[in-house]
């Protein structure tokens, strides 16, 4: 084994940074402060720099100058994906929010939030019901009995499972006698999945760790 | 005091010690163990397999720096398959933190395999707006994201001039770390325009797929690094995923260690409470 | 019978399969026109005059059908053919076809698109085609030998707009179904006037009991609405919660502190803890710095929380709605700092460590039930009501399903099928 | 009024982003996928909104010398030296070679892993203190994570090497995460979806019309 220690200085602050985040774990430090500050701050203006560029310009600024430059045509005939002139009102409902900076006018803002909200929820609404719910339910619909004795036992297991958890969620009675016994079940197959949704993390987050320790070893300390 | 009471009482940094002791030490002198592919990354594997030559292929990238060591040798390995299948690569980021370090891998194993970016592939790069991104993808590609991630005109570029929207490829690959990834994509895209995808997703994640892998939304499953790892097994490659894999078994032997231990030792120090 | 759609599937996965198209099925109706004038060079083709001599130009596609895309605004129309005899992989006469478009039988012709070999299908999409006009298509067909239009155009074809989505049949009548209970359950909770009966939710129950000790222990309660921005439906319920628990708090005058991750659920933050604080009569308590917008960055996110634990250490902690990764960060570390814990949240992969590190744990639904049953509102209680009666009509298609499917009827699962 | 046309213009929108799902014709689609683009571009806005109020509440705290000031410094420099550096660098500001792809690599990407990778220790420590086996319930969340801890690692499956290979680990995990994990986690999926469901409704029909409270 041999070490060949890195000569980027962007390795180095990589390095450093790295270890102070690591040092929370001993406890609370300033070098850990330090970190967690310039962290917030960092990522912060990362954000903001690309909704700047990546949206408000692209997606903002450029059609609608070239809209109202006349490039093509008149500024209001719009069409899929092609809103021109129209893009003036989201850019309206974008200035409304720095309404907030001003508390007399603060209340103005609640137009621009009152249309995301609707967008989103009505988005939403529609996109859980076809993805997660009559897909789902589609899903869970198997036969019971087939030829293959293992695969009929990890069907019934498995709607028994899926009806006990509904039942789990029902909130107009009290869980008692029946339901009580199925609301049980329920909770116990729930456990399972917290269990086995347990194990299968541990994965990931290790591999977290592989990944940092493979850069300080390989790549700041040169370790081969 | 015995030995379970002192256990009872521990500092839990000497289990982080302890953690990262056994993490580093295989890092350092690998153990080989072997690894065999489970059913639903053969899935993935051969879903890409069957892409016939010359079709278009998306890939949706969208993790960050955090879920490096998991999803970046999916990626890298979804992509060498695709290119030495000379399939037409389009690479999209709709997660916030990936859109460099993405182009960073696209470049590098564009680079590897000889393909010719705007030729062979294109990176289109990052769009803010999350499941509305994923839609608006299906009116139309171009008027989504009308530059790639180094700001060229992507009317321009040869891989793009059959791309339309969602009906142009044979495949879509999602590479994801949460939020917006391939929950979003099932819902939003699968519902909508019926193109096959198959997933990478990291191992927190890859249980909450089960169901659409069940119900046949998703064709394959790569689930953590693990799945990366049978992945890199399957394409005869020995990658950063394999080799982490060592460690990844100590680690696991350690905390199911620490449920027993744990318990072990509440249970001493409850009888002596009693007693 | 094989549906026109899964027809055109099997055909683009399996284009050198002999070149027979699995279903050349005519559902537009097919005119057939005396054909076109072969013009040696033809104005809006790219392909280069035929080379005399050498190779033979292929012999043309045929059988071209079209049909106009089901289910969209009129922007697309596949055609299917059959491929040229020449196309196959021993005789090199066919490298593809082009596809031409004209809008008069009898041209002039515009190339829409080229398909390679093999291919006998295609879905005219492109910017340029228009709805309610009436197109003829031709297919031709080009090798080295040259180019061969097909014998006959097919048309007029025409792209017209839907207004109903047939393959959304199955959640638009579960969707109307479950509206039509919820705001059925609103209508007649209000008409009465009282609570309908919810059993006892500990998780919710538990939120009040941990604003309470933070209460007696003088030190601030952390409410923590989740890593998402508000487009995230959990995000938007955990807000609403925000107002009942931020009237608690100002009711036993416990500070409450509330770190945001996103500048849109920030905005809205404030305005609920002002909310909150106004409804409990004591607007003058508000402190605006108490919501605090962090950084959309997760892990930025979590380090200032916990640098909250650490150093303002609350004694109550409330996470709720969409966490990914941090959520055993936060939840860890608040139990070491021994503060009481109540998370929820409907990301089924973080419930493990909230339920292993927390005294309490809103699963899924729980979370979303949580603002209904902390406000005790009829008319919101009433929409409970209304999920508990779609989940008995889950429960019955579930359980019918089975048995259809057990007996080898699989309509109740094709009406359900969105893809 | 205040009030009102707000919470007017949430249902519109939302009833009408509801109806786009189903109604594919023009007169409906286009105008959803402006209000989709439209919220694209106002969440952008806000991004910018949340930068400036970081940097106003920061300088007062420093300012004010609060006892962490000199970190909130950090803060702000960070700040600060991201925007704008990203901002003179332009639309290009995310090439190889700028200045921001620097601050991306050496300072976010390393710090966003390392928290990242603080779950490693934590998961271990997590399984220690807090797994506690009092109840049925704890003792089959234990179990299922043991199996399924081992099951996922090649180590597992090699000390059960000498079972059929329908009971090793590897394939015993596979079980649990396919049929009583999945069926639990069905039901979560679709009683969360019930939830937004229902929340959507409640918030577009201005019945949960809490979120724009404060005071008039």
């Amino acid at each position: 084994m041999s070490v060949y220690l890195s000569h980027d200085p962007g390795v180095w602050i990589a390095a450093a940074l790295t270890l102070f985040i690591f040092s929370f774990l001993y406890k609370d430090n300033p070098l850990y402060k330090f970190a967690e500050h310039l962290f917030v701050g960092v990522s912060a203006g990362y954000y903001l720099v690309l909704s700047f560029w990546s949206v408000l310009v692209a997606n903002l600024w450029d059609p609608l100058t070239s809209a109202l430059g006349g490039a093509h045509g008149s500024p209001l005939a719009a069409r899929l994906g092609d809103y021109r002139a129209f893009l003036l009102i989201p850019a309206l409902l974008g200035l409304l929010l720095f309404s907030r900076f001003l508390p007399r006018l603060a209340w103005l803002s609640r137009w621009s939030l009152a249309v995301i909200i609707g967008v989103y929820a009505g988005l939403k609404t529609t996109g859980f019901a076809q993805g997660d719910f009559v897909a789902q339910v589609q899903g869970s619909i198997q036969p019971l009995w087939t030829a293959s004795w293992a695969t009929t036992v990890s069907a019934w297991i498995f709607t028994v499972g899926l009806l006990t958890t509904l039942v789990f969620f029902y909130f107009s009675r009290e869980h008692k006698g029946a339901l009580g016994v199925a609301s049980r079940a329920g909770m116990y197959f729930l456990m399972v999945s917290f269990g086995a949704g347990y194990g299968y993390t541990v994965m990931s987050r290790i591999s977290l760790l592989i990944g940092r320790l493979q850069f300080l070893l390989h790549t700041w300390l040169g370790v081969r | 005091m015995s030995a379970l009471d002192r256990l009872a009482r521990l500092d839990r940094r000497w289990i982080f010690l302890v953690t990262g002791l056994l993490v580093l030490i295989p890092l350092l002198w690998p153990l080989n163990l072997p690894l065999t592919p489970a059913p639903p990354v053969r899935a993935y594997h051969d879903a890409i397999a069957s892409v016939p030559p010359g079709s278009h292929v998306l890939v949706s990238a969208d993790f960050d720096p955090a879920a490096r060591p998991e999803l970046e040798p999916m990626l890298r390995t979804t992509l060498r398959q695709l290119l030495q299948r000379r399939c037409k690569v389009v690479v999209v980021v709709l997660y916030q933190g990936g859109p460099l370090l993405v182009d960073q891998i696209v470049r590098d194993v564009a680079a590897a395999q000889g393909a010719v970016y705007g030729r062979d592939l294109v990176n289109l790069g990052f769009k803010a707006g999350n499941e509305a991104v994923m839609v608006l993808m299906g009116q139309s590609i171009p008027n989504t994201f009308p530059r790639d991630q180094s700001g060229a005109d992507v009317r321009t570029l040869p891989v793009m001039r059959d791309v339309r929207n969602y009906s142009s490829f044979r495949l879509l690959v999602s590479i994801a770390t949460g939020y917006p990834g391939t929950k979003e994509y099932v819902q939003q895209v699968q519902g909508r325009f019926h193109i096959p995808i198959v997933a990478g997703v990291t191992a927190v994640t890859a249980p909450t797929m089960y169901p659409y892998l069940q119900s046949g939304q998703l064709r394959g499953l790569l689930g953590g690094m693990a799945g990366a790892a049978e992945y890199e097994r399957l394409m005869n490659e020995r990658g950063a995923a394999s080799r982490g894999m060592d460690a990844q078994s100590l680690a696991h032997v350690f905390v199911a260690l620490c449920i027993v231990l744990g318990n072990l030792a509440q249970r001493a120090r409850a009888r002596r409470e009693e007693g | 019978m094989l549906s026109w759609r899964a027809a055109l599937v099997l055909a683009i996965l399996a284009p050198a399969a002999g070149g027979a198209p699995t279903a050349a099925r005519a559902q537009g109706q097919a005119i057939i026109v005396p054909p076109p004038v072969i013009q040696p060079s033809r104005p809006a083709a790219p392909r280069p005059p035929a080379p005399a001599g050498a190779v033979p130009s292929p012999r043309p596609a045929r059988g071209l059908t079209w049909k106009d895309v089901p289910d969209d605004a009129g922007r697309a129309i596949d055609l299917q053919w059959v491929l040229s005899p020449d196309d196959t992989l021993q005789r090199a006469l066919v490298q593809g076809y082009d596809v031409m478009r004209s809008e008069n039988p009898g041209g002039p012709w515009t190339l829409v698109d080229s398909v390679a070999a093999g291919v006998d299908a295609y879905r005219d999409q492109s910017t340029s085609l228009r709805r309610n006009v009436a197109y003829f298509y031709r297919i031709d067909a080009y090798g080295p030998g040259g180019v061969t239009p097909q014998g006959s155009v097919t048309g007029p074809a025409i792209a017209v707009s839907q207004w109903f989505n047939h393959t959304r049949w199955s959640a638009l009548a579960l969707t109307m179904l479950f509206f039509a209970f919820v705001l059925f359950f609103i209508q007649s909770a209000q008409g009465e006037g009282r609570k309908p009966f919810v059993r006892r939710i500990p998780g919710i129950d538990a939120i009040e009991e941990a604003i309470g000790r933070a209460t007696e222990m003088g030190r601030p309660v952390l409410y923590v609405p989740g890593v998402q921005d508000i487009d995230e439906m959990q995000t938007v319920q955990s807000l609403i919660v925000l107002e009942s628990v931020a009237r608690t708090t100002a009711r036993y005058q416990t500070p409450i502190k509330v770190p945001v991750t996103y500048p849109i659920p920030f905005t809205i933050a404030q305005e609920m803890v002002k909310g909150g604080y106004l409804q409990a009569g004591r607007p003058e308590q508000y402190d605006p710095d108490s919501v605090q917008f962090v950084s959309p960055e997760q892990f930025a996110y979590v380090a200032a929380v916990t640098g909250i634990m650490l150093r303002d250490r609350p004694a109550a902690h409330i996470f709720l709605g969409a966490f990914f990764a941090e959520s055993l960060l936060l939840a860890e570390t608040g139990f070491a700092t021994g503060a009481i814990q109540v998370a929820g949240t409907a990301n089924a992969n973080q419930l493990p460590f909230f339920v292993v590190a927390c005294d309490y744990t809103l699963i899924g639904e729980e979370l979303f039930a949580a603002s209904a049953y902390l406000s005790g509102e009829p008319k919101l209680v009433g929409s409970l009501k209304g999920a508990d009666l779609m989940k008995l009509v889950i429960v019955a298609l579930v359980v019918a399903g089975c048995l259809l499917e057990s007996f080898g009827h699989h309509g109740l699962t094709q009406w359900l099928a969105t893809q | 009024m205040k009030r009102e046309l707000p919470l007017f213009v949430t249902a519109v929108v939302g009833l009408f982003m509801i109806l786009s799902f189903f109604v594919p014709h023009q007169l409906v689609s286009v105008p959803a996928d402006f209000l989709q683009q439209s919220a694209v571009i106002v969440v952008a806005f806000g991004i910018v909104l949340g930068g400036a109020n970081l940097l106003r509440v920061n300088l007062e705290a420093v300012v004010k010398r609060q006892p962490d000031w000199p970190y909130r410094l950090v803060l702000i420099a960070g700040l600060l030296a991201t925007v704008v550096i990203g901002l003179i660098e332009g639309r290009d500001f995310q090439a190889l070679g700028t200045r921001s792809t620097w601050i991306y690599d050496q300072i976010y990407a390393p710090m966003s892993s390392a928290m990242f990778a603080l779950l490693a220790f934590f998961i271990a420590s997590a399984a220690f203190r807090a797994f506690r086996v009092r109840t049925v319930e704890a003792g089959l969340l234990a179990l299922a994570a043991f199996l399924v801890m081992l099951g996922r690692v090649p180590i597992g499956n090699a000390i059960t090497g000498w079972l059929p290979s329908g009971l090793r680990l590897g394939a015993v995990s596979e079980w649990i995460l396919r049929v009583p994990q999945n069926a639990a986690n069905r039901a979560i999926l679709i009683g969360a979806a019930l939830g937004v469901m229902a929340t959507g409704l409640r918030v577009i029909l201005g019945i949960e019309r809490s979120y724009l409270s404060g005071e008039e």
